[in-house]
C-alpha cells in the first residue's frame, strides 16, 4: 500500500496508459510527474481539465502521444512553451489533441467515477468545439425533448494526485481547493496518490475529502511532492518558479538543460512520431 | 500620489464600475480578477465571487496569481469541488456576471482563446477554452476585457472558444444559450456595447483623451459609434490608490 | 431572511405547491411540516425521498393530493398507517403517487439543481416500477449505444429543510448527515430553512455544507425543529416516539386527538378529493 | 448463558457468516444491519458497511434504528451525500455485496417490498423501493434475509421492486444488470441458493432441528433440494453472546 514513488510510478504507470495527473492549481503532483520523466514513459495519453507546468515538462520531454484537456497555460502567467512546441511544430513528437471546456471535462470526470459511459450538461453549442472534439455529441432530453451536450465518461488506466495526508491502512485525506481529484481517483482503474505525511489518525479538517484506501492503489510519502504548487496547510504556491519556468520553457536547449539537472533525464529525441 | 494613470489602470477602474453590490460574478484570472477586486474594495463591498477553483464568495486579502491560490479557499464562504462549481452554480444560471478575457472578439462579442490561425496547423496554440464557454452561456450577463488592437478586435475570430451574440439577432436564443451574452466589452480605449437591434458591437464610451478614431484604427472592423459618445469619469484618487495597492504598482 | 417559523409557512408555502421537506433521518424539518398542517395548506404535492413521520401527519391531516418519493415508512418501526390509509382507502382523502428508487430520487434532485431537465442513471431495469411510473424513461447513449434509465429534473416550489446553524446573513450550516439537503435546496424555486440557532459567525465544521444565503428565501429559529428525528451535536434521535407514532397512525380517532392535542388542528375532512 | 437459541437468531447468524473480512457490504436497515454488526464483531473485523444514507466504513459502537442514525456518522471512515453514496460507489459496482429483506420472493429471487395485491388497489401498501432496485442490480452480489413463510415465499411476487433472477437464466445479462444477483437467500429455516443452471432457488442448508419438508411447507412454490442437503453449524456461544449484546436480548 504505501510504496517509494519510484516503485509506484513503475507498478502503475506503463507505456501507452491513458494517465490522469489531476490537481487544479492546489496540490498538483508534481514530482510524480518528474518520476514518469525519469522512468521514460512513453506513449501515454495525458489527461488534465488544466494541464500546467507539469505537463508541459512531461510533454516536452517526450513522454506523450495525446493530450485530454480543457485549458493548457501556465496559470497567471501565459502560455505554455513546450505544448506549443509539441502542437505547433511536433517537436519533440506530434501531440494528439482532445479539446473540451472545464465543464465538459468535470462531468466526463463525474460520469467516470458513477460508472456511467456518458454524462449530460448544458454545453457547447454554437461553438468550434464541437466541429473538432468527436467526443461531443449531444442528446435529446425523452421529457423535454430539449437537445443537450453529451461527453463520454472519462476512465484513466492510472489517477495520480497529491495529498495532504494519508493513515497507514491507505486512507487518503486533503482539504482546501479539492478541485477534481475525488472524481478523478474514483473514475481510474488504478490510484497512485502522493502524501506530504503519513499519520496514525486521519483527524477530520473542515472541508476535507476523504478517498477511503479502497480505492486508493498505492501511496507515496513525497513531501514537498506538490512544490511549486501548493499544499494548504503546508506549503505556499511558488509563483516565482512559475513565472522562471516561462524562460526555461521557450527555449528547447533551456529545457534540455532543466531535465538534466533537475530530473537526471536525457535530451528528448526530437521526430520520434507516434 | 499622482493624478495621471495607465490606459490599463482605466480599463480595470472601468471595468470595476460594471460591477455592483450584490451581484455574484464567476471571476476569471488576471484583469477580470483585478477588476472585481477593486469593485469588491471600493463601491461593491458585497459583490460575490467565484472562482472557478470552486472558491464560493471568496474575499482574497491579496490579487490571486492564479484561479485557484490558497487566499481564495481561506477567505471564502465554502469551497466546493469542480463538478459543483460548474453544475450546481454555474449552469443554472445562478451567476449574475460572467467576467472573461480574449485573444480575438469580433464585432458579434464572440470570442477565442483557443488558436490564432487554422486548428489543425496553428499559428499561435493559445490555452484554450477553460470555463469560457459555459461562462458565456450560462451567466445572466457576460463583461469582457481586453486590450483593443487590430490583432485582438477582428472582423471573424479564428475559431469560436466562448459565444457572443453569433452570427447577430437571435442566435443565441436558437442555440438555446440562457444568459444575455457580452453586454459590454471593456478596453483600455473605452467601452463598447452590442446595438440592441443588430447585436453588432458598438463603440458607446471612451476613456479621457481618447477619440473614436483611436478606437476605430483600432478595430479590424468598420466599428460603429454610438451618436451619444459618452467619456469614461476619471479614475478616482481612492480608486487608483487600491488598484494600485492589489498590483503592487503602489511599491508598497 | 431571518422570520419566525409562521410567517415563513405563510409567504413561502402556498396550496398547491410542490413541496419538499427533505431530511434523511437527521435533521428532519417536523417543526416546519407541523406549521403546514396547522396553516391548513391543502392540494400540496409532497415530494420526499424518505417520507415517515411528518409526512404521515401531513397526508393525514389531509393537506397532499400528491406524493413524490422512494420509501414511505417509519424507520426501524415498520409502515405509516395514515400514508397507507390514504393510498388504500382515499381517506380522508385520495392520494396519488409517484415511486421512484433512491437512486432514481437522488438523481433527479442532482438534475434539478444543476439546471438540466434529466438524469440519466443505471436503474430500474426490469423492475416493475417502471410500468407505474411515467417518469422512468431510457435513454441511448450516443457514444456506446447502451441504454439507461433517465428521470425528470424535480424542481420544487419549495424546499424546507431543518439545519443546525444560520449565520445572521442567512448563510446555513448542517453537518453529520447531510443526505440530499444541498441538492433539494438548489432545486427549488425557493427554500425555507429552521435552525436550532443563530450565530455571528459560522466556525467551520468538519463534514459541513454551507448554503450560501443567495440559495435561501428564509430562516426561521427553531430550537428542536427536527425532533423526534435529531441534530447531530444538539440532541440525539427519540426512537421511542417513532415508536409510539405507530399505535397512534394506526387509529383515525388516535390520530384526530393528536392533530388536536399536538398541533391545535381540526380533525381532517373526510372524502374530499383532489 | 443459554444454549438454546432463537430460529431469528440463527437466520442472523447464518446470514452474518456469509460476510467475509475486507468486503464491502451495502447494508439494509432490520435483520441485514443486525446481521452485519454482528459479523464484524465476530470473524469479520474488517468489514466495510455502507448505509445509503452516506456513511461509510461506518461501525456504529450500537445497534442503530434507523439507516441514519447519528451514531453512524460518528464512526464512519466519511460520511457522503445521497447522490453519491448512489452514484459513486453503489452503481459503478464497488460493493460486494448487497444485504436486503423482503416482502415477498420468488422462485428466482425476485423481490417485493412495494405492495401486496394490485398495484393501483393495494391489498397492503409496503414502504416501496428505498435503495433496493439499485443494490439488487450493481453490488456484486446480494444476501437476502426474510422469515420463511407461503405468505413470503411465493410462485410469482405481486410486484418487482428488485430483480433477482428475472424468469430465469440470462435475464439478468439481457437486462444489463452487472451484480451476480442474489447468490443466497438465508431464512430461520435455512439457506437457500439460486441454482447454477436454472435460477431457480434451491434449498441447501437447513437449521439444525429443521427438516426439507418443513422448508418445502413454508414455501409457496415445489421448492427443489439440494441432493447434499447441509445443517448450518449450530451458533457458537461467542456468536450468541455478541449478537444478545447487539439485540439488547441479554438484558444489559
Amino acid at each position: 500500500m504505501i510504496v517509494p514513488l519510484d516503485e509506484g510510478v513503475r507498478e502503475l504507470v506503463h507505456d501507452g496508459d491513458t494517465v490522469a495527473l489531476e490537481g487544479f492549481t492546489h496540490l498538483i503532483p508534481v514530482a510524480a510527474g518528474h518520476e514518469i520523466i525519469r522512468q521514460g514513459r512513453r506513449d501515454l495519453t495525458l489527461v488534465r481539465m488544466t494541464p500546467d507546468v507539469v505537463y508541459d515538462q512531461v510533454i516536452g520531454a517526450g513522454c506523450a502521444a495525446r493530450l485530454v484537456f480543457s485549458w493548457g497555460g501556465n496559470p497567471g502567467v501565459g502560455s505554455l512553451h513546450r505544448f506549443r512546441d509539441a502542437i505547433q511544430n511536433g517537436w519533440p513528437r506530434p501531440l494528439e489533441i482532445e479539446e473540451h471546456s472545464h465543464a465538459g471535462m468535470a462531468n466526463r470526470y463525474v460520469a467516470g467515477a458513477s460508472g456511467v459511459p456518458f454524462a449530460v450538461l448544458r454545453g457547447y453549442a454554437g461553438t468550434d468545439l464541437v466541429d473538432q472534439t468527436p467526443t461531443i455529441k449531444t442528446v435529446e432530453c425523452p421529457f423535454t425533448g430539449e437537445r443537450l451536450a453529451a461527453v463520454p465518461a472519462l476512465n484513466p488506466d492510472v489517477t495520480v494526485i497529491h495529498a495532504q495526508r494519508a493513515d497507514r491502512a491507505g486512507n487518503v485525506q486533503l482539504w482546501g481547493i479539492t478541485g477534481i481529484q475525488k472524481e478523478a481517483v474514483l473514475a481510474a482503474r488504478r490510484s497512485l496518490v502522493t502524501v506530504e505525511e503519513v499519520v496514525d489518525r486521519l483527524e477530520p479538517v473542515p472541508g476535507q475529502v476523504l478517498l477511503p484506501s479502497r480505492v486508493v492503489t498505492a501511496v507515496s510519502v513525497v513531501p514537498g511532492g506538490a512544490r511549486p504548487s501548493y499544499a494548504h496547510g503546508y506549503y505556499a504556491r511558488d509563483n516565482a518558479a512559475y513565472q522562471a519556468w516561462d524562460a526555461v520553457s521557450r527555449d528547447r536547449d533551456a529545457f534540455a538543460r532543466w531535465l538534466a539537472d533537475e530530473i537526471g533525464a536525457p535530451a528528448p529525441l526530437p521526430g520520434k512520431a507516434g | 500620489m499622482t493624478t495621471g494613470y495607465t490606459s490599463d489602470e482605466i480599463m480595470t477602474v472601468a471595468a470595476a464600475r460594471c460591477l455592483t453590490s450584490q451581484t455574484a460574478c464567476f471571476v476569471g484570472i488576471g484583469l477580470p480578477s483585478t477588476a472585481a477586486n477593486l469593485a469588491v474594495r471600493t463601491h461593491a463591498p458585497g459583490l460575490w465571487m467565484i472562482y472557478e477553483s470552486g472558491t464560493l464568495g471568496t474575499r482574497p486579502d491579496t490579487l490571486p496569481l492564479s484561479i485557484g491560490d490558497g487566499v481564495l479557499a481561506e477567505t471564502a464562504d465554502t469551497v466546493v469541488s469542480v463538478p459543483e462549481v460548474f453544475n450546481y452554480w454555474l449552469q443554472p444560471g445562478r451567476i449574475d456576471v460572467g467576467f472573461l478575457g480574449a485573444a480575438q472578439i469580433d464585432r458579434y462579442a464572440n470570442i477565442n482563446t483557443t488558436v490564432i490561425g487554422d486548428y489543425t496547423d496553428p499559428k499561435v496554440r493559445l490555452p484554450g477554452a477553460g470555463g469560457a464557454p459555459e461562462i458565456a452561456a450560462s451567466c445572466r450577463e457576460v463583461v469582457v476585457i481586453v486590450r483593443q488592437s487590430r490583432r485582438a478586435f477582428v472582423e471573424r475570430v479564428d475559431f469560436v472558444t466562448s459565444v457572443g451574440h453569433g452570427a447577430g439577432p437571435g442566435d443565441r436564443e436558437r442555440l438555446g444559450l440562457r444568459g444575455a451574452g457580452p453586454t459590454r466589452v471593456i478596453t483600455d480605449l473605452g467601452v463598447l456595447e452590442p446595438d440592441p437591434a443588430t447585436r453588432e458591437l458598438t463603440l458607446v464610451q471612451v476613456h479621457p483623451g481618447v477619440s473614436a478614431e483611436d478606437a476605430r484604427a483600432a478595430t479590424g472592423w468598420d466599428l460603429a459609434v454610438a451618436p451619444d459618445l459618452a467619456t469614461t469619469p476619471e479614475p478616482t484618487p481612492e480608486e487608483l490608490k487600491v488598484l494600485r495597492s492589489l498590483t503592487g504598482a503602489d511599491g508598497v
